[in-house]
């Protein structure tokens, strides 16, 4: 039943490719720094204190998008789990937990041309130096707000809501058709 | 036909002969030739008429400065490009150019009966004309002037090229490649960070290309270049970009290019891009733009043949074209020297040289000797001859009252340089007056900028290489064998025995502005130099005065009887050169212009042949016409089923917020006029959301999930901007609350089941929630699941029905649409759109925020002072629902109308007034804003907003309309069910 | 383009991503004082503004970037930003604004 | 002189040398019975009618540039008075009825071109709102009619109106008595005819300080030229109001904001009337000289710098083509900026001040050039008077502390 905004992927190329990311759970989170400490014990897992960064695991990643603001997304087969971590969380600390997991939708984008195909539309500097591997922001690509995350050299995951789904992927068909 | 190439260019290939085509006449080129230089190497200098008087024009630079061979390009339908300089114009095979503004042709065109006329049309002239009788300017005198508008052909068909755009970053962006742009490159290639070298040129090199003799470290200049060249393109922090343009300079080193990519090419690769916009952020920019050459203002200066010095000497050099063949100079700067003994020594007959000045350098005068030049020094031009270009003109010396003819086929010319300041001055760089050069140069930087070379007034290629490198504090130091660069002088009047009035000295040649222009303006009282510009045009053609400003300047300064830094210049404004619009729109356009948001079921709509309106960024369904139903027939039936049975809309696009923290109810009784502190959970009720001014901001249904937790709906075109308003409020006012928002819009799909089988249809597909009117009453919110979906379901109804509002995970709002519709089946289930979801809730007095209200409308006004606490100490609007004029004033306020004849449908908008024959302007009470036929009802409803409305229930009014005049009642603005008892079973 | 300074991210950001949120260090009174205000005072807490020309003390939003509202000393004649300081800080002193300007 | 086809011929055969100075420069005098800050169109034309219509000759326009130099020199020079509410129409149907004719009456071409302002619909949401704006001008005697697309094509064949573009046309608005004028030359024909009358025209006058005497009324303005003394002062300085205002102690509602233009490279006729549209923010028409004269929103900030962002001119840009796609391969010869000053509910304010002999006329925002003449002779009423006429009456500072709005922008989000 699960049907996402976009399906298409862009043709595999070394220079470009542009997958949809299947099902995620994904929650936003929201607390005070205060709690974070107490918050990384219930969950098992590092919640990073600083804006722009990601703790990364096989199935978890947790982003820090805001001073107080964390985005976390995890592989579908942990629901039970989480489920559980989520009503510890809430019963335990004052915070904000919204599942938002069917609001967005993920791009995998990667290959020789990914950085330069993204700042067509991205004003961030992609840079090594101004945007490592492992960073995350949210940020722009035209007029719509993305959350971009870099974990490759030549590898980067784009999350946006799902109504820009489409935008977002009809824009990166056009750039490789345009270029190619 | 005569061939005028003398020698190898230093951009030409030889081997690859170019056939092209002007004016519909075939000549040929080379590889590597722009439109000019091989129209000059075909022995053609007429290439175009002048805007105003049309008056023969031929080709004045080498560069993007050429304001006269203005030509149009044509590569077939939706590819024709008007007012492309020939001068920048690179030729391809099968290239087609057409000069413009001639009719019936280039030789021979009727306009230049303006020119015979000419002293009729002044500057200013149009304010001073056209104006009796006064029946005449609409008819007859403004068509006239507007036909004869504008140059190039206008555009007919829509361009079939696609554009491209990108943002870029650097450390180090270097604007222009000459000695000085290459010099800084080189050593900026030393450092760690990112180096961007631009040049708009088709070729790195700048005025390199055009030099000869030169030696640079005991090279000489080509073989210097291509080493230099060889060492950016192996640097691997180097990127070099040649037929790209800086077009302006923005806030904080934002530095737009465009980059034009396939103008040059016979053939352009299906699908790529013509032009790219560059958008860059550079830490550091180095300006290194060098200079443009002035001309002289003189009687007839402006006829082909006659052209800058430094134009002929870069068609010798860069491309191998003499002009012409008897060639003389008129200067008033060493520069000119220099072409004229390149030319000679290029065997091109140069007779002349007449030099303004009284002194020279005696090197030059030596040098000119030796090549058997005659020099005239303390002359001037007073007469140039010709029909369509330059055979003769006349010297004249004013100290011995001297006059003498010579012949010639081309007369070049020099009136010294001018730095090219414009980016500089895009970045708010100031500019200072220096009197040795008679030029502004760069003053104080505002950003990270630097000037360098020609273009801060250093010139020649040792002083631009040198300052280039030095920018990065490198110790090397060029050294260069060259001739000096000289100096000039500047005059703001070139002595001439002719009256000024019989004179005809263009300054600005494409906007035919003469030296009598400025004078006149000056003379009118135009003394600034903005004024003076503006009433003579001087500088606002397509070349932006890049050869009249400083002369423009020169002679209002004279005139106005104040010096130059006085009078200062007028603003550079981007682009540097005319771009493309689509340079502009890059790939945003048609499908990339603005997001189409669509809902998780619009698929299902489409197929089902729904007609879609836009909703903000949204497209929403707006009705499902059956069997060519038109709109008002497919509305019935969706209403009449809907009532009768069941109907089944798509509310995904509402807008969601999710608000939670110890604190939400706290900050929902701050944001809300209605109170939210008694709301248990499971329960929902309407919301209204006032502005601080205390008119109606937005509305919706907000449940009560669990204490600390809130879903909270808006419409769907102000869910953003109350997240804003809301999140603005929490942040910035209300910041000692634990709560936090998140915007949930995307998160559910929401199915709306409206009608008498509503909960029939549900019953099998829910298991854990006890669907009965009793233990799931109206305004009720409930968690379970439905075909196993997770599901958060509100009892809620906008239509008077039994209604479910079913909010499912966006991803699964397809699915369950779809079994929702097979279930339905039963029970005749109709997909109704927007526009019989208004018409059910105008049948109950819903409003629609935007609709109903617009701004000016208080909760009061809308008969929604329920939906206002009275006990809350602060909530936002409060303040201002008491300000005198909400309290005390005659407001509008929403009432119900039926018309007398209850198959009339007033028409949204149309106003209402009491007295319909009173004369204009009526005193109009207000207006239509809702206004539809109820199928369901079998008569026509409206809401409206009018003056005193809830005193006036049972009042005629009237709405005038172009026909007739229609009478209605003033009536309580609910009309299907006023108890509610459909509602609630 | 503005290449705007966030407190909260501490990086320069480029302009798109951020909301421009009107004067700054306007305090909304409470609904108690609200009471014993004037419509006159009320309009001019609702609607009169500085409006300078140089110095301008003004609040952003960082809405494509950490979500936080802050605010920032302009100046408006030149668009340059002299320091942006977090949400809740005090109006910096001239001292301050002058030390932000080297 | 005055200014007709025989004049210029007569002048072109003596050389154009007979042609007086248009407006003269003067150094002020130490007293003026008026003094007006801002040499805009509005400011010239306000002096302009005091003189010719109030009998009030001994006037000075201040100004701190050039003329004409401010927005009135910068600004798309849309005219139109389809407005929504009853005071909003009466006040810029009054400014169209001067303009009609305003060229005689000042013996200066401003070159009025009633060639129409068609205002397009993409949303159903605008069809309403502007039909709404078609009736409530028929009732107020304004001319609006609706146009379908078909109709809106006809009239302007540019137009691409098929039903695949992201913003379909859905039909329009359109005003026929509508048009543009030459900017500049409204300035200068105010100015010329002004200073005709006896008004001094004093440019790079910047007003440093407004004086007031010891019962708080105006007693004169400091200057770049020295002290002027005057009791009656009228404001008329566009986007820097609040500055000036702040020199006698007010402080406004307002926020100067910049909006950008620009200009294409002129090209032959193709385009024969204004359009506007609100959905995609952006107006187009073509200029007697054959350049396209494009707009768009403000930028988002406050600015007094004249200069706006990239962004907005690529967004600009870019609904232009979407609207024309065939001026795609057009290209841009020159943008700018402009100061405007913008009220809450985007209505101007003229009339008096809390100070007394202090006049106002500000709060344009982005479409003020349309009600040049009417601002300009309803600030002359005033200042004669003392009292506002009752076309500006409605426009008083006091309906921000009551609450009686004249909110053209809510009602309707329509710009210009
Ligand atoms: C890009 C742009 C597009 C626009 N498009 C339209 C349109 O299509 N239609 C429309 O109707 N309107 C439009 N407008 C708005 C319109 O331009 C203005 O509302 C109108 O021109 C204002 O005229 P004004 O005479 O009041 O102001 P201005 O022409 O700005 O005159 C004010 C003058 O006051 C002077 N001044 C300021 N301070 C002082 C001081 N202290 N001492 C002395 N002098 C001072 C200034 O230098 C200036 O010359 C546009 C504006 C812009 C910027
Ligand atoms: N006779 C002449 O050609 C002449 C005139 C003046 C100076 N000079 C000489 O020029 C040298 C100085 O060299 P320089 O490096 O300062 O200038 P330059 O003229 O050699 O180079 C400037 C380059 O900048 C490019 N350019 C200008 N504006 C641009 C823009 N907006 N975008 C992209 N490219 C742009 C031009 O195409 C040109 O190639 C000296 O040799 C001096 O004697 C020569
Ligand atoms: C309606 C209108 C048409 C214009 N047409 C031209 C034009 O054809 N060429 C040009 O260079 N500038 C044109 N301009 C722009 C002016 O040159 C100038 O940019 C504007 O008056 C703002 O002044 P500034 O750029 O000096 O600050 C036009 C301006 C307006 C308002
Ligand atoms: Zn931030």
């Amino acid at each position: 039943m699960f049907e996402q905004a976009v399906n298409i992927s862009l043709k595999k190329s070394d220079s470009f490719e542009c997958k949809v990311i299947g099902e995620q759970l994904r929650y936003s989170i929201r607390m005070k720094q205060d709690f974070v400490e107490k918050a990384e014990k219930i969950c098992g897992f590092n919640i990073p204190r600083n804006i722009g960064e990601v703790e990364s695991y096989d199935k978890i990643l947790c982003m820090c998008l805001g001073p107080d603001e964390w985005i976390l997304i995890v592989q579908p087969k942990l629901k039970l789990q989480f489920d559980k971590i989520i009503a510890r969380l809430n019963n335990s600390i004052t915070i904000s937990i919204t599942n938002i997991s069917d609001r967005n939708i993920g791009f995998k984008l990667k290959g020789k041309k990914v950085q330069k195909y993204i700042n067509s539309g991205c004003p961030l500097d992609l840079a090594l130096e101004s945007f490592p591997i492992g960073k995350a922001s949210r940020t722009v690509f035209e007029s719509v707000p993305i959350l971009l995350f870099r974990d490759g050299k030549l590898s980067f995951r784009v999350e946006c809501w799902r109504s820009f789904g489409p935008y977002i992927s009809d824009f990166f068909k056009r750039i490789a058709d345009t270029n190619d | 036909m005569k061939n005028f190439r003398s020698k190898k260019g230093s951009v030409i290939n030889e081997e690859e002969t170019i056939k092209f085509s002007f004016d519909g006449n075939e000549f040929s080129g080379f590889k590597g030739d722009t439109l000019s230089s091989a129209l000059l190497a075909n022995g053609i200098h007429l290439v175009g008429r002048s805007f105003k008087y049309h008056r023969p024009r031929g080709i004045l630079s080498a560069g993007s400065e050429e304001p006269n061979a203005i030509i149009t390009f044509d590569r077939g339908e939706g590819k024709i490009t008007p007012n492309v300089r020939a001068t920048t114009l690179e030729i391809f095979n099968r290239l087609q150019s057409f000069s413009q503004n001639s009719y019936p042709n280039l030789k021979f065109d009727i306009g230049a009966f303006n020119n015979v006329f000419s002293i009729f049309f002044p500057a200013g002239f149009y304010n001073k004309t056209f104006m009796w009788p006064k029946s005449f300017w609409d008819k007859v005198y403004e068509p006239f002037i507007r036909n004869l508008a504008g140059l190039g052909p206008a555009p007919l068909s829509e361009d079939t090229d696609n554009y491209a755009s990108c943002y870029g970053h650097c450390e180090t962006l270097i604007i222009g490649s000459g000695p000085a742009g290459i010099a800084a490159a080189l050593a900026a290639s030393q450092t760690e960070g990112r180096v961007i070298l631009v040049d708009e040129q088709s070729e790195i090199g700048g005025s390199l290309l055009s030099s000869s003799n030169k030696k640079i470290d005991n090279l000489s200049s080509e073989q210097w270049l291509s080493k230099a060249l060889n060492t950016l393109k192996k640097s691997n922090n180097v990127k070099l970009m040649t037929r790209t343009t800086a077009i302006g300079y923005w806030h904080d080193n934002f530095v737009a290019l465009s980059e034009r990519l396939t103008d040059h090419l016979s053939q352009v690769p299906e699908g790529s891009a013509r032009e790219q916009l560059h958008r860059i952020r550079a830490r550091r920019v180095i300006l290194a733009q060098g200079a443009i050459e002035r001309p002289l203002v003189f009687n007839g200066n402006d006829r082909p043949g006659i052209m800058l010095s430094n134009a002929a000497q870069t068609y010798l050099n860069k491309y191998g074209v003499r002009v012409g063949d008897n060639i003389s100079v008129f200067t008033s700067h060493d520069s000119a020297y220099e072409t004229a003994f390149e030319m000679c020594d290029a065997k091109v007959n140069v007779s002349v040289i007449i030099d303004l000045r009284k002194e020279v350098n005696a090197d030059l005068l030596a040098e000119a000797n030796s090549r058997g030049i005659e020099v005239h020094l303390n002359s001037s031009i007073s007469r140039t001859y010709g029909k369509l270009r330059i055979n003769a003109f006349e010297v004249y010396s004013p100290i011995q009252n001297k006059k003498f003819i010579v012949k010639c086929d081309a007369l070049i010319m020099s009136g010294g340089w001018t730095p090219s300041l414009h980016l500089w001055s895009h970045s708010k760089g100031s500019i200072k007056w220096d009197k040795s050069i008679s030029a502004y140069i760069p003053d104080k930087a505002n950003e990270n900028v630097c000037c360098i070379g020609a273009c801060n007034g250093n010139f020649g290629i040792e002083k631009a290489l040198n300052e280039g490198n030095s920018v990065f504090n490198n110790n090397k130091k060029y050294v260069v064998q060259e001739q000096s660069f000289g100096s000039g002088v500047v005059l703001n009047t070139i002595p001439n025995y002719l009256k000024k009035e019989k004179q005809k000295a263009f300054v600005d040649f494409q906007n035919d502005v003469t030296e009598k222009d400025i004078s006149l303006a000056v003379q009118e009282g135009f003394k600034s130099i903005e004024h003076v510009k503006r009433y003579t045009t001087n500088g606002m053609a397509t070349d932006q005065g890049k050869t009249s400003n400083l002369n423009a300047l020169e002679i209002a300064s004279r005139e106005v009887g104040r010096s130059i830094e006085k009078v200062g210049l007028t603003t550079f404004r981007p682009p540097y050169t005319p771009t493309t619009f689509g340079t502009f729109v890059g790939y945003r356009d048609k499908e990339l212009f603005d997001p189409v948001r669509k809902t998780p079921i619009d698929d299902w709509a489409v197929t089902n042949s729904a007609v879609f309106e836009p909703v903000g960024l949204w497209r929403r369904a707006r009705f499902f016409p059956k069997n060519k139903e038109n709109m008002d027939q497919a509305v019935a039936r969706e209403c009449k089923s809907t009532r009768d049975s069941l109907g089944i809309f798509d509310a995904s696009t509402l807008g969601k917020i999710e608000i939670v923290g110890p604190d939400a109810t706290k900050f929902m009784n701050l944001m809300y006029s209605t109170s939210w502190t008694s709301l248990k959970v499971g329960n929902c009720r309407y919301g209204l959301m006032l502005g601080e001014d205390g008119y109606i901001y937005d509305d919706g249904v907000v449940a009560r999930i669990a204490d600390d937790r809130y879903h909270v709906t808006t419409t769907t075109g102000g869910a953003p901007r109350v997240f804003r308003h809301m999140e603005d409020y929490l942040q910035t006012e209300f910041n000692d609350l634990d709560v936090w928002l998140t915007s949930t819009t995307e998160q559910w799909a929401v199915i709306a089941l409206n009608g008498p089988h509503a909960r029939d249809i549900l019953e099998p597909l829910i298991k854990d929630i006890d669907l009965s009117a009793d233990s799931f009453p109206h305004m009720s919110i409930r968690e379970g699941n439905i075909c196993g979906i997770p599901t958060r379901l509100f009892r809620v109804s906008f239509t008077g029905e039994l209604g479910f509002e079913i909010n499912v995970p966006s991803n699964y709002g397809l699915a369950l649409w779809k079994i929702l519709m097979t279930e339905g089946a039963k029970y005749r289930i109709t997909p109704y759109g927007t526009e019989t979801m208004h018409v059910l809730r105008a049948e109950k007095g819903y409003i629609i925020v935007g609709q109903d209200t617009d701004g000016t409308v208080t909760p009061f006004d809308a008969g929604l002072g329920w939906a206002v606490a009275k006990k809350k100490k602060d909530f936002v609007g409060m303040r201002s629902l008491k300000r005198k004029d909400l309290v005390n004033g005659v407001r509008k306020q929403l009432v119900g109308l039926l018309t007398e004849d209850p198959l009339t449908v007033l028409a949204e908008g149309s106003q209402i007034v009491i007295n319909p024959k009173q004369p204009k302007p009526m005193k109009m009470l207000g207006h239509v804003t809702s206004s539809y036929w109820s199928e369901c009802l079998g008569k026509s409803i409206a809401m409206a907003v009018i003056e005193d409305g809830f005193n006036l229930m049972g009042t005629d009014i009237y709405i005038p309309m172009p026909e007739d005049t229609i009478k209605a009642k003033v009536c309580k603005p609910i009309f299907y069910d006023p108890e509610g008892k459909r509602i609630h079973v | 383009m503005l290449l705007i300074h966030c407190p909260y991210c501490n990086k320069k950001r480029p302009e798109v991503e951020f909301a421009y949120a009107g004067e700054a260090h306007i305090e909304r009174p409470n609904g108690i004082n609200q009471l014993t205000m004037t419509d006159e005072e009320w309009s001019n807490f609702m609607f009169i503004r500085n409006n300078i020309r140089g110095e301008h003390a003004e609040r952003w939003w960082h809405n494509s970037g950490c979500n936080m509202f802050f605010n920032a000393i302009r100046n408006t004649q030149t668009d340059k930003f002299i320091m942006t300081y977090k949400m809740g800080e005090n109006l910096p002193t001239e001292k301050q604004i002058k030390a932000a300007k080297k | 002189m005055k200014f007709s086809a025989i004049s210029l011929f007569a002048n072109a055969l003596s050389g154009h040398k007979k042609w007086p100075s248009q407006f003269p420069n003067k150094d002020p005098k130490k007293e003026y019975d008026v003094i007006i800050i801002g040499g805009g169109a509005h400011g010239l034309g306000a002096a302009y009618y005091l003189a010719s219509k109030y009998g009030i000759t001994n006037v000075a326009v201040l100004e701190k540039g050039w003329i004409g130099g401010g927005n009135t020199g910068r600004n798309t020079t849309i005219i139109r008075s389809n407005y929504l509410f009853d005071e909003s129409a009466a006040l810029y149907d009054h400014a169209v009825d001067l303009w009609d004719g305003l060229s005689q009456e000042l013996n200066y071409n401003v070159m009025f071109s009633k060639r129409g302002v068609l205002m397009l619909a993409h949303n159903v949401h605008d069809v309403q709102s502007f039909k709404r704006h078609v009736y409530s001008n028929r009732l107020n005697d304004v001319d609006n009619q609706w146009l379908n697309p078909e109709e809106c094509k006809e009239f302007c064949p540019p137009l691409d109106i098929s039903s695949s573009r992201r913003y379909p046309v859905m039909g329009g608005a359109l005003q026929m008595r509508a048009g543009t004028a030459r900017h500049d030359s409204v300035a200068w024909g105010y100015a010329r005819a002004a200073s005709k009358l006896g008004v001094d025209i004093i440019q790079n006058c910047e007003v440093t300080g407004i004086r007031r005497d010891s019962l708080g009324n105006v007693a004169g303005v400091e200057t770049a030229k020295g002290y002027l003394k005057s009791k009656k002062i009228g404001v008329s300085a566009a986007g820097n109001t609040s500055v000036v205002m702040e020199m006698a102690g007010l402080r406004f509602p307002l926020e100067s904001y910049p909006l950008q233009a620009l200009v294409s490279e002129p090209i032959k006729p193709v385009f024969p009337c204004v359009v506007m549209s609100n959905a995609v923010h952006a107006y187009i028409s073509q200029s007697d000289k054959g350049e396209l004269v494009i707009g768009a929103g403000t930028d988002q900030y406050t600015s007094y710098s004249q200069r706006g962002a990239l962004h907005l001119q690529e967004h600009n840009l870019m609904s232009i083509c979407e609207i024309f796609p065939i001026f795609k391969r057009m290209r841009m010869l020159r943008s700018w900026g402009g100061v405007v000053d913008v009220t809450p509910d985007r209505s101007p304010i003229v009339g008096k001040t809390p100070v007394g002999g202090l006049y106002v006329n500000c709060g344009w925002g982005t479409g003020g050039f349309k009600a040049t003449p009417g601002a300009a002779n309803m600030l002359a009423y005033t200042i004669k008077h003392n009292e506002p006429h009752k076309i500006n009456a409605p426009f008083n500072l006091d309906r921000f502390i009551g609450g009686r709005l004249i909110d053209e922008a809510a009602a309707a989000a329509v710009a210009h």
